[in-house]
C-alpha cells in the first residue's frame, strides 16, 4: 500500500510487470504505457514465470533500466485534469475501486465484530459488540482529526523518517489540493485524496479491532476504549509512515498491504494488552486449560466469510489503483493463499486434535490471509499457496502454544494477526520480491514497537484506571455490568 | 395422589406421552434436564483443550395422578420408556398431598 | 439523486466545483472538462473552504456566470454512441458504478431484516423477516409496474409539477430509449436506463421497510401487505416526483440522496401507522414504560453494519456517475458522519441513561447517515461531523420522548429516519448549498403528505379489514399466529 | 458464460443488441462501436419489443448480416497492450468489474453456509459449516490445479468437444500469456487471465456446495469430502468444458450463467447423492412426513438476501465484460426474476399450505435467480418477471413433491437448482435467445452426467467407506460426532 | 414443610411473584417448563408437513414454605393465576422433611 | 428413600457433582432455574426504559438416595456449594415412596 514517493506510476506497474517477465526488460518504445516506471519493487516477483517454474527474479535491475524520473511525465492527477477523456476515464476508475475497496474493508469491521462475538461467550457478547462498533467509529474519526496527516507527513516530518506530527485532514478543496488530489504534493496515487484518505482510514481501525478480541470478557470497557483510541490515533500512523509514509522503512522493506504495518501491529499490541491483562477466570486451573466456548459458531463463519471478502478489498486496494493485471492478480493470490490457510488449519486440526476444528480451520482462513497480505502482489499464485498453507499450520500450533504459556487470547488473534503477519512479512523475502533480512528487520521493528508501545499504554492505563472487571462482573457477565444490557434476553443461557 | 417423576431419553418423550395418553392421562409437565449417571459423557474439544461434557440431555415428565392410577401410569412409562441401553432413565414415585386446579378450584383427584 | 433536467452533465459537476471553489469561477477555457456547467445547486457547499472555515459560498451567482445549455455539447449518451472510446469508458465505469450502488442498496433490506429482527422478540422474527422478503420483492416488482415512470414523468404530468400517473417500464430497448439511455428524453444521466432503473427501484422498497419496523409484533400480516404496497407502488412516487422527477421541489429544494424523500418520508408514514394501530400490550402498563427487549444483539449490529455498508451505494451512487471528486467526497461525509452519530449517541446514551446503550449506539450510527444523506455531496467533512453527532444525539433524545408519548416504536425507525431525516435536510441549509428555509418547506411538505397518506391508508385498511392480530396471538407472538412457523424452534425461549 | 472463440468482442455485444432491435439491422457504418459482430446469439433477445410486445425475433438473420471475423480488428487485449488509453481504459474496467463479479460470487459461499445452516438442525450446524468452509477452500485450489484448463482447454481436448484432462494453472505470466491475457488464445475475453480464473473459480465450488445441503445431517464427513472434490475437481469441468469450454454443446445451446451448467448440475448431484444416502433419521415414519424443522429462520434469511445479492456477479460477471447495456439489463432481469419468484412462492405456499411459509418464499426468491440465470441476457424484463414467477410456482410444488417421493432434501436444493435450472434453461428457448429442443437436449444431458457421476461417485465411497454416520451419532448430532464441538453450547436446545 | 409446586401461564410470573412477596415470602424457584393438558397446542407447518405442537409453554414456581403458610400461600398464587380459560395451570403439595440454607447451615422453617 | 433438592449456583456445579461423587453418588439429574430471594437481582436497561431482573440464574440437583445416605449427601452438598455469600441457595429433602430404574425394572434402593 506504499505510494510511490515523488514519482508515482500507479497505472504503469503492469507495463514494467510485463517488462520484467522473463527478466527481457522492454524498452521504453515497447512499453504500452508510453513511460518506464521506477521504484515498483514490490510488483516484480509475479513476473519470474517464464519457464513455468516459481523461480524469483530479482528486479533492482530493472529499476536500474528505467530511467528516473522522466520529468515531462505528467502525473495522473494531471493528466487527469488535463481534459484528455481516456485519462480521466482511467483515474475514474482507479478512484472507483479504492472507494469500493474501502467499502470492502469497512465490512471487515462487521466480520471482526462477529468473529469475535461469535467466539466468545453469550454473556459478553453486547460488550464485544459495542467494542466494535466503538472502534470503527472511533477510528474514522481519530484518523481523520490526526492519524492520516502523521502517517502521510510528506515532507513534514518532525523527526524525519520516523515520526510526524498529525493534524486534522483538510476540510474542504483548496485548488492545490484539487490539483494535485491529495494531501501534499509527495505522494500521488491517481486518485483524489478523498478516495486516498477514506480507504487508509479503514485500516486504522483494523489494529485496535485485532486488540479487542484478544482481551475479550474480562477488560474495562471504559480503560478499553481509551488505549485503543491512543493506540489507533498514535501509535499505527508512526509505524505507517516508516513505509508507507516514505520513512526509514520505505526503500527496502516490502510490505505490501500490511502483514507487519497492519497484522503484526495489531497481533503484537494485543499480546502485550492480554500480558497486562491476564487470563479469563476459570480459563487455567490447577495447571490445566479449560477451554471457554464460543457461543455461536454461524456468527464465527459469517464473520470469517466476511472478512475474506472485505480482503479482496484490503489487499486489492492497496494496488492503489485499478491496474488490471495486479489487481486481478492480488484477487487470486489472496483468494488461493486464504484457501490453502482454511484447509491446512483443517488437516493440522484433524490430524493434531483428532478431530476436524471448525474454529481452528476459521482461523487457519485468517492466517492464510493475514500471510499473503504483505507479498499479494509480488508472490506468484503457487507460492501463495504454500505462503498460506504455512500460515495455516503456524496458527495452529501457535494457538495451542499460546494456550500453553497461558496467554489467555479468546479469538486466536495473536496467533492469526501477530504470528502469521510476521511469516508473511519474512515469506515475501523467501518467495516474494523482498530481502529475507530487510523482511525481518522490518516486521520486527514493527512489531517490537507496537507491543512496547501497547505495553506501556495498557500498564499506564492499568495504574491509573483499572484494566479487569470485577470477578463478579466477570462471572455475570460483561454485558449486565457495562451495559445492562442482555444480548439474547429471550433464550436461556447454560450458565 | 402421587406424582410419578420420570427421566427419560428426550426422543422418547413422544412414546412415553403417548402411552400416558392410551391410559386416558389428560395432563402432564415436562422440562429440559441434564443428567449424570452411569451412562457416560464424551469428550469434547475446543481449540486444543479437551474437556469432558458429564451431563446428557434428558426429559423429565411430571404427572400427578390419582393413587390407584400410579402402578398403572408407571408401568406404562417404564414399558415405552425402555431400549434396554444404559442411561434410560428413572422413574420415582412421591406422595402429594394435594392438587389444586387454578381455573376453576377444584381439588383433588378431579383437580389432575 | 435528482437528474438534472435537459442539460445532464454528470461528469461535469466535478468541474464546476473545482469552478466554484474560493468563489472565483474558473473561465471557460481553464475548465479542464472543456464545457461549462448550469444547474449543479447541489455540488457547490463541498467548495466552499478556500481559508479552512466552513463557510458556504451561495451558488447562484455561478449558476449565472455559467452560460445555460451550449447546446452543441453532445450528452453523455450521445458521446457513449459516438463511436469515440474514451467516452464509452467513461459511459461503462458510470454505469457499473450505478449497477454497484443498486447491489448494495439492495444489501440494505438485509441490513433492515437484521436489525428490525434483532430489535424484537423471538416470537416474532419469522414474521417480521417474512415482511422483509416481502417488501423487496413486491416494491421492485411494483417499481417497474408503476412507480418508475409515475416517479419521472418527463413532460407526462398529469398535474403539473404535482402528479404524474405511472405506467409499467418498457419491455426492451425501442431504438430511442436505447439512444437516450433513458426512459425519456427529459432525464439523461449517463448510464443505461437499466441501470438507472435498477438504482431507484432498490430505493422504492425503503420507504416501506421503515414503517415495516416501527409496527413490528402486533400487525395483522395482510393488512400490512396491502398498506405497504399502496404506499411504495403510489404514494414514494409522488413526492419522488416533485424533487428529483423535476417536480415542484426541484428547482431549490435539495436532497441528495433522500434525507426527506426516503427517510423522512419512511419515517413519518410509520409514525401514522403506528399511531392507528397502537403500541404493543405490556408496553406501557400503568402509565410506566416497560421495555420489550429486542431478542438478538449481534443480529440488530449484523444490520447496522450492512446498512452502513449499502449507504456508500444509498450516497455514493446517487451521483449518479462515477465522479471521481464527487464519489469520494460522499464516501468521506458518509462514513463520517455515520461515525460521527454512532459516538454521540454511545456517550449520550452513557451520560443520560447511566450506561453506554449498544442498541442506541447502532440507532445512532443509522442517525448519521440518515442526517448526511440529503447533503453527502455538498457539506465538507467537518461539517459531515457535526452533522452525524448532532444527528446521533436527536435520536437519543427523540426515542424517549416517543416512548414517553407511548407511540411505540420498536426499533426506533420514526427517530432514527423522520426526525433525523427532517434534520439533515434542514442541514443542508446551514452547512450546505440550500437555503433554509426551502430546506424547511421541502422537508415539512414531503413529511407531511407521508404523514397523511399512510394516515389515511392505515386507517382506511383498519376500517375495512382490522390491522391488529388478537391479543392472544400476540401474546403466543405472530410467527405462529401468521405462519405456524418459530423462527428457533430448537432453542428454549423465556417467554 | 461462454466466452466466443477466436471473436471475441465483448464490448461490441451492445451494438449489435441495438442492431437486432426492431429486427432492423444497423449498416456497420452505424454501428457506433464501428465493427460489427458474429457469434451474438446470446444477447439477442432483448431487442425482441418494437412493438411494446414479449416478440422473440430469431437471431440467425442478423448472424447472417454480420460479416465473420473482420480479420483487422484488435482482440480486447491486444487494444489494451497498444498503448492507447482509450482502450486501456476500457480493459481495466472490464478486468475490475470481472474481480468484484467473483468477490460477489464469493460471497454467495457465505449464502450458502447461512441457507444450510439455518434449515438444519442446532446439532448438526458446526458440521453443516465445517462443510461449506471445506468446500470454498477445496474448491479455489482443485480448480486451480485441474479444473480451469479442462473447463478451458482450447485446442487441447483429449476427445474433441467432451473431454479435456486439466491441469495446473500457470504460475506467472509468460509473456504469451500477457499478451492475450488468457490461457490460450481461443478464448478472449477482454480481461486478465487472473481476472477469468478467479471468476470461474468461484464458480466451480458452488456445485459442491448444492449437494452440501441436500446430504446435511447424515453424511460422513470424510465420505462427503472426497465426493466433493471429485465432483467439483473433475466433473463439473467436463460439463462445463462441453458448453463454455467450446465443446459440442456450445454452437447452438445456450446456457448464459449456468442454469444448466452450475445449478441443475448441483441439484441432479444432489439428488442421486440422496438417493445413496437415504432420508434422514425420523424424517418418514409410517409412511407419514414428519418435517425436522430448521433451527435458525434468521441464518436462512441471511443467507438468502447473501445470495441474491451474489447473484449480481454470478449473472453479471458473466457477462464477461462491463458492457454497460448488458450488464444493467442482467441486474434489472436478474432482480425482477428474484423478486417474482419469492413472490409466487409466498402466495403458493399461503394458497395450498394454507399459511404463507418463509423458508418456502425465501427457497422461491432462489429459485426465481436459477430460472433466470440461463436467460438472463436475452430474456426481456417482463418475460423475466414471468420465468421468475413460474419458479416460484415450480418450487413449492417440487419440494412437496420429493417429499412424498420420500427423496430427503432438508434445504431444497434438488427443487431450487436441479428443477428450476431444467426450467430456467429451458425458458430461454420460450423467452429468450434459444431454441427449445435443443435447449432440452442441453439440459437434460448435463442432469443426466451430472446423475450419473454423483451416483457412482457416492456409490462407490459408500462400498468402501461407508456414508452415513451411526444412528446414535445421527441422534446426537453430528456437531458432537464428527467435530466434538457444539455450535451453541451456551444456549438449552430443545432436544 | 411443604412444597408448593405452580404450573401456571408464563405471562402470569409476575402477578404470582408479587402476590407471594406480598404474603411476606421472600424465596421461590422458577422454571420453564412445557405443559401437556386439556389446553390443546397448535398444528404448525414446516415446507409443506404439518405437524403438532402439543407442549405449550408454561412457568413452574416452586416454594417451599412452613405448614402454617401454606394455604395462604396457595390460596394467594391460585388467585393471582387465574384467568379463567383453559390452561390456567395446577397447584401441587407435597411434604418437606428438611429444608438447610446453605449460606448459614439453618435448618427447617428458618431456612425457607 | 430420600430426594435431595439443591438450589445453588451455577459454577458450584461442577464442586458440588465431584462432591457428590466422592461420596459414590453415580447419578443426578440437573436443570437450569431461576431463583427469587435475599440476593436482590440488577436493574437493566433497554433503549432509555429501566427494568429489575429480579430472577437470577441457579443450578437445581436433584438426587433421589437411600435414607441411610441421605445426610451424609445433604452435608456434602451444604459444604460444597458454600460460598458464605447471599444467595448461596437451599437444601430440601422429601420423601420418595418408589424409584425405578427404566432399562432393568429394578426398584428401590437398587435403582438410583
Ligand atoms: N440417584 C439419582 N437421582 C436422580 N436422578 C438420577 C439418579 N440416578 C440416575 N438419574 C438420572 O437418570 C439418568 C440415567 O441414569 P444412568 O445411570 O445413566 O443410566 P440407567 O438409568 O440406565 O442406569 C441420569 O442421566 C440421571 O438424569
Ligand atoms: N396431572 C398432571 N400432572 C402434572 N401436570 C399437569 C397435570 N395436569 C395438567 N398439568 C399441567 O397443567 C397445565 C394446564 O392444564 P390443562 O389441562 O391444559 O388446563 P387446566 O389446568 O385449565 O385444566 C398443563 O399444561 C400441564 O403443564
Ligand atoms: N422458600 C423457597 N422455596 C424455594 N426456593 C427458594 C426459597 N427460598 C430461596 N429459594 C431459592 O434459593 C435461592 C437463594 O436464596 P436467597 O434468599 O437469595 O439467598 P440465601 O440462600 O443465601 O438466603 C433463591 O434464588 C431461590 O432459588
Amino acid at each position: 500500500m506504499m505510494r510511490t514517493k515523488q514519482s508515482p506510476k500507479g497505472l504503469l506497474l503492469a507495463a514494467v510487470a510485463l517488462a520484467v517477465m522473463a527478466a527481457v526488460p522492454l524498452h521504453a518504445q515497447d512499453d504500452p504505457f508510453a513511460a518506464p516506471a521506477a521504484v515498483v519493487e514490490e510488483t516484480t516477483a509475479v513476473l519470474t514465470d517464464t519457464a513455468g517454474d516459481v523461480a524469483v527474479v530479482a528486479t533492482e535491475a530493472v529499476a536500474v533500466v528505467a530511467p528516473e524520473e522522466p520529468a515531462e511525465e505528467p502525473t495522473p492527477v494531471e493528466a487527469f485534469w488535463s481534459g484528455k477523456e481516456a485519462e480521466q476515464a482511467i483515474f475514474t476508475v482507479n478512484n472507483l475501486w479504492i472507494c469500493l475497496a474501502a467499502a470492502l474493508v469497512f465490512l471487515m469491521h462487521l466480520g471482526f465484530s462477529a468473529v469475535e462475538s461469535g467466539l466468545t461467550q453469550s454473556k459478553n457478547t453486547t460488550n464485544v459488540l459495542f467494542k466494535n462498533v466503538f472502534i470503527i467509529c472511533m477510528g474514522l474519526l481519530a484518523y481523520a482529526a490526526y492519524g492520516f496527516n502523521a502517517m502521510y507527513p510528506g515532507d513534514n516530518w518532525s523527526i524525519p523518517g520516523w515520526f510526524a506530527m498529525g493534524s486534522p485532514i483538510a476540510n474542504g478543496f483548496t485548488e492545490s489540493d484539487a490539483i494535485v488530489a491529495n494531501l501534499t504534493s509527495e505522494y500521488n496515487a491517481g486518485y483524489t485524496i478523498w478516495g486516498d484518505f477514506i480507504f487508509q482510514a479503514m485500516f486504522a481501525a483494523t489494529a485496535a479491532t485485532i486488540i479487542s478480541g484478544a482481551v475479550a470478557e474480562r477488560i474495562k470497557l471504559g480503560s478499553f476504549m481509551l488505549a485503543a483510541t491512543i493506540i489507533v490515533a498514535f501509535a499505527y500512523p508512526i509505524t505507517g509512515s516508516w513505509e508507507w509514509g516514505g520513512g526509514w522503512l520505505s526503500e527496502d522493506f516490502i510490505d505490501f498491504a500490511g502483514s507487519s504495518l497492519v497484522h503484526a501491529f495489531g497481533g503484537y499490541a494485543a499480546l502485550a494488552a492480554v500480558l497486562v491483562l491476564g487470563p479469563r477466570a476459570g480459563k487455567y486451573v490447577d495447571g490445566k486449560i479449560k477451554p471457554i466456548l464460543g457461543h455461536s459458531m454461524p456468527l464465527a463463519t459469517i464473520g470469517v466469510f466476511l472478512l475474506f471478502l472485505g480482503w479482496f478489498g484490503f489487499n486489492g486496494g492497496s494496488v492503489l489503483s485499478a491496474d488490471p493485471v495486479l489487481v486481478s492478480l492480488v484477487f487470486v493470490t489472496t483468494a488461493l493463499a486464504g484457501a490453502a490457510g482454511g484447509l491446512a488449519a483443517a488437516f493440522t486440526s484433524w490430524t493434531v486434535l483428532k478431530k476436524p476444528d471448525l474454529s481452528m480451520s476459521l482461523n487457519g482462513m485468517l492466517a492464510g490471509l493475514v500471510g499473503i497480505t504483505a507479498g499479494a502482489d509480488s508472490i506468484a499464485p503457487w507460492p501463495a499457496v504454500l505462503v498460506g498453507a504455512i500460515s495455516g499450520i503456524i496458527v495452529v500450533f501457535s494457538v495451542l502454544m499460546f494456550d500453553r504459556l497461558k496467554i489467555d487470547d479468546p479469538v486466536g488473534a495473536i496467533s492469526v494477526h501477530g504470528i502469521c503477519g510476521n511469516w508473511g512479512t519474512i515469506a515475501v523475502g523467501i518467495f516474494g520480491a523482498g530481502v529475507l533480512s530487510t523482511q525481518i528487520i522490518g516486521t520486527v521493528a514493527i512489531s517490537a514497537f507496537a507491543f512496547i508501545f501497547s505495553l506501556v499504554t495498557f500498564g499506564v492505563i492499568k495504574a491509573i484506571f483499572g484494566l479487569r472487571v470485577s470477578a463478579e462482573e466477570e462471572e455475570q457477565g460483561l454485558d449486565i455490568g457495562e451495559h445492562g444490557q442482555e444480548a439474547y434476553p429471550d433464550f436461556v443461557a447454560n450458565k | 395422589m402421587k406424582k410419578i417423576e420420570a427421566i427419560i431419553k428426550p426422543f422418547k418423550l413422544e412414546e412415553v406421552k403417548d402411552a400416558l395418553a392410551d391410559l386416558g392421562i389428560e395432563g402432564m409437565t415436562v422440562s429440559e434436564v441434564k443428567g449424570f449417571g452411569r451412562q457416560k459423557g464424551h469428550t469434547e474439544i475446543y481449540r486444543g483443550s479437551e474437556y469432558t461434557v458429564d451431563f446428557l440431555p434428558k426429559i423429565k415428565i411430571e404427572v400427578v395422578i390419582a393413587d390407584e392410577l400410579a402402578e398403572k401410569a408407571t408401568g406404562a412409562i417404564v414399558k415405552a420408556a425402555k431400549t434396554g441401553k444404559i442411561g434410560d432413565g428413572k422413574v420415582f414415585i412421591s406422595p402429594v398431598e394435594e392438587a389444586i386446579r387454578i381455573r376453576t378450584d377444584e381439588t383433588g383427584d378431579k383437580a389432575v
